[in-house]
């Protein structure tokens, strides 16, 4: 799933990608792949993570991760930072999500009165990249559907996922909501559609595997 | 003609901070944070103060120590998820907390620095940050009405300053500290490394000394700047 | 991964420019004007253009050749005093000029690089520079909207660049360049020196990469950049 | 007239002069006087202005003369430098007059019809410097009154100047509109009214002479 995701990069974006999972999709890029991977607490040029040891203390991605630069990589502040977010000169983010709604609205920073530590930086990314995928587990710990007909938790931003990479499947969010585009090996499409809270499209044709 | 000298003790330049003073301290986790200022902060004990900052550390690091000494009484921030005990004080009522989009708590900050009213932004819209704002129809559009955010003092940590008060930052150090250090009537900086006039290239210094009051040498880091084993 | 190259032929460049456009040029006075640019965009031609600039340099240098060839139907600025040429222009009606308070025509193109819809200020209320502008009642003052400025173009000068397009200014040709090369769909830098990726120290980066489009290297400076002698 | 406005810079202020007759205020600077010179066109720490054989090409004031720096200065934006002078840290700023009102108007950039190259920076300095001082001749070359009771040119910023400097006298202006202050040698306080086209007040102490 996160090798897939990989695949979403093209050639020349700006890519953003949120903790957790998506920050694992840089694993999967060749060496001299060209992108530019922006984290928003201010760099542009994104280099290896870095063990303690080998650490910058003054060196880390928004999720405080230890990482390194790369020739050519920029710091900036906050401000700077999100200006590039806003204006249009991100092409891509990939988020986590709580919920994606079948309209692509997306929720992922709140529970409430569980879980409400602060939306970060997480809604302009959301709202503001030119391309917005979301990498999740199909269903939540409990086995209930993270992809619904409407989100019922805070929205994050309304109508922004394009495409949504899960352990089972990627599905594309459009017009008339969710569109099955790929299946993980050994999961069929009804199997997908079972397991989504929403109806799904499945096309007529024969669908890739990854 | 030459540029004022504004170096000064740490403990000086904390002692102006009054009871009830908004503050705003820098950093983006451990990078930038003033940890010496904050120290400072903790032992002169202004109370019910309204702190301004990214984030809250961590527990028993940054300005953690200024909620466990209860001496914040409002927190306006974007992110609490590293420090547990934020969000204990939180939820029980001990703090209050505005929660921004970290941009847009950048931008309010800038246009405090910038000495202007506020932005218009849409980010927000359609979600619950946006409910109880101004709205202010322009050009077909609608925006919300994001207002400057000024503060009494910030606290600001550079890598390196010189006596005028002109400050660089290194890497992802950067983060708040050249925004908070426009946004406030007394800017207070530490810096690593603290230098002659001349010593900062005119054309890489960061924050330009003309935005800072006072700028202090920091000795030997103590262990919260170190990086953090997890 | 490495970061993508952005070198261009400063021709294949301002080829995109089309009729109509809204085209930025950076520089106030000599410093920071981007000349080779400019030059290219007589000779490419695009007409009925919109300029965004401080100022319009003076005559026979800058943007008056652009003036000059007819290819401006509108200029916004701050200042024309050092070019009798386009106030004769103005005055004759033959091009439209608006004119701006210098800070604020700052402020308005960093908040189109900054993706704001405006700013809120106070500046030149109780003055005709108000006249006409939305007026919001905020927190019991009036402030003007000053929208955002973006245009297609942007055309700026560096010092020193790197085939990702991070840019690095000098001295006072600085002034619009950082915030020009933020604000347009399509920025183009011209560069003095156009180095090699990792030769310019990513803490002293004033324009990142990220936003700029194309950067082209300079041959030998033409006269116009010269110290000018009067 | 140059020498005696100088006094009015005071050790450690942040000072930005006008172009033309504020500029030569330097000339009257001890060599180590704590003060920050300001220009609007990015600079922080004006040093000496120098020849064209001495010049570099990149360094100007917002006047256009070619000037050179001081330890300590430093180089930015254009935001950033009105940033400076809007947020208060600009505190005092010398500028040029057409007109000056007895209410503290300042009328210094258009005259319609005659005289309109735009605004520049002069309304942000006459709006947000803590202090605004003019430096003008007392009377235009038609020999009118410049000091007047209301301002008829288009304003730059109302309520604005504090102190007027001419060739005649230092003039404060308060509540009670003009208020003489000083004169030049070999000038009467009377005559001092009569070139002033606005009621002066006129101490009734032995006034000081520069």
């Amino acid at each position: 799933m996160v090798a897939r995701a990989a695949r979403e990069l093209k050639p020349g974006m700006v890519v953003n990608l949120g903790i957790g999972l998506p920050t694992r999709v840089v694993n999967h890029l060749p060496a001299d792949f060209p992108v530019c991977l922006h984290t928003e607490n201010g760099l542009t040029g994104i280099g290896p993570t870095l063990s303690a040891e080998q650490a910058d203390r003054n060196l880390i991605d928004a999720g405080g991760a230890y990482v390194s630069t790369v020739p050519g990589s920029a710091f900036f502040d906050s401000a700077t930072s999100f200006a590039l977010v806003r204006s249009g000169r991100l092409d891509l983010t990939m988020l986590g999500a709580f919920e994606v709604g079948a309209n692509g609205d997306l929720a992922n920073w709140k529970i409430p009165g569980k879980f409400s530590p602060g939306v970060g930086g997480g809604i302009e990314l959301a709202q503001k990249a030119r391309r917005v995928v979301v990498l999740t587990t199909h269903t939540d710990r409990a086995g209930n559907p993270k992809l619904k007909d409407r989100c019922s938790l805070p929205l994050t931003a309304k109508g922004c996922v394009a495409r949504i990479f899960t352990d089972m499947a990627v599905i594309d969010v459009g017009q008339g909501g969710f569109t099955l585009v790929e299946t993980a090996h050994e999961v069929s499409p009804s199997e997908v559609a079972d397991a989504t809270g929403a109806p799904l499209n499945i096309p007529e044709t024969t669908l890739p595997r990854f | 003609m030459k540029l004022p000298d504004k170096s000064s003790s740490i403990e000086a330049a904390i002692a102006q901070i009054k009871d009830g003073a908004t503050v705003m301290v820098g950093g983006f986790g451990v990078p930038g944070t003033p940890f010496t200022l904050i120290q400072a902060l903790v032992r002169h004990g202004a109370r019910d103060l309204t702190v301004i900052k990214n984030d809250a550390n961590e527990p028993d690091m940054g300005i953690d120590h200024l909620l466990q000494s209860g001496q914040v009484s409002r927190l306006i921030t974007t992110h609490l998820g590293l420090n547990a005990n934020a969000i204990r004080l939180m939820n029980a009522g001990e703090i209050t907390v505005e929660f921004n989009a970290q941009g847009i708590l950048a931008e309010r900050i800038r246009a405090g620095g910038a000495g202007l009213g506020g932005i218009l932004s849409d980010i927000g819209i359609g979600t619950e940050l946006a409910e109880g704002k101004q709205v202010v129809a322009f050009d077909g559009k609608n925006l919300l009405v994001e207002p400057a955010l000024r503060a009494d003092v910030a606290l600001v940590h550079a890598a390196r300053a010189d006596t005028f008060g002109n400050l660089a930052y290194v890497a992802t150090a950067q983060n708040f500290n050249p925004l908070m250090a426009m946004a406030a009537d007394c800017v207070i900086a530490e810096a690593e490394q603290l230098l002659h006039l001349g010593a900062l290239a005119a054309n890489d210094i960061h924050t330009p000394g003309v935005f800072v009051d006072h700028v202090a040498a920091l000795g030997a880091l103590s262990k919260e700047y170190a990086v953090v084993r997890r």
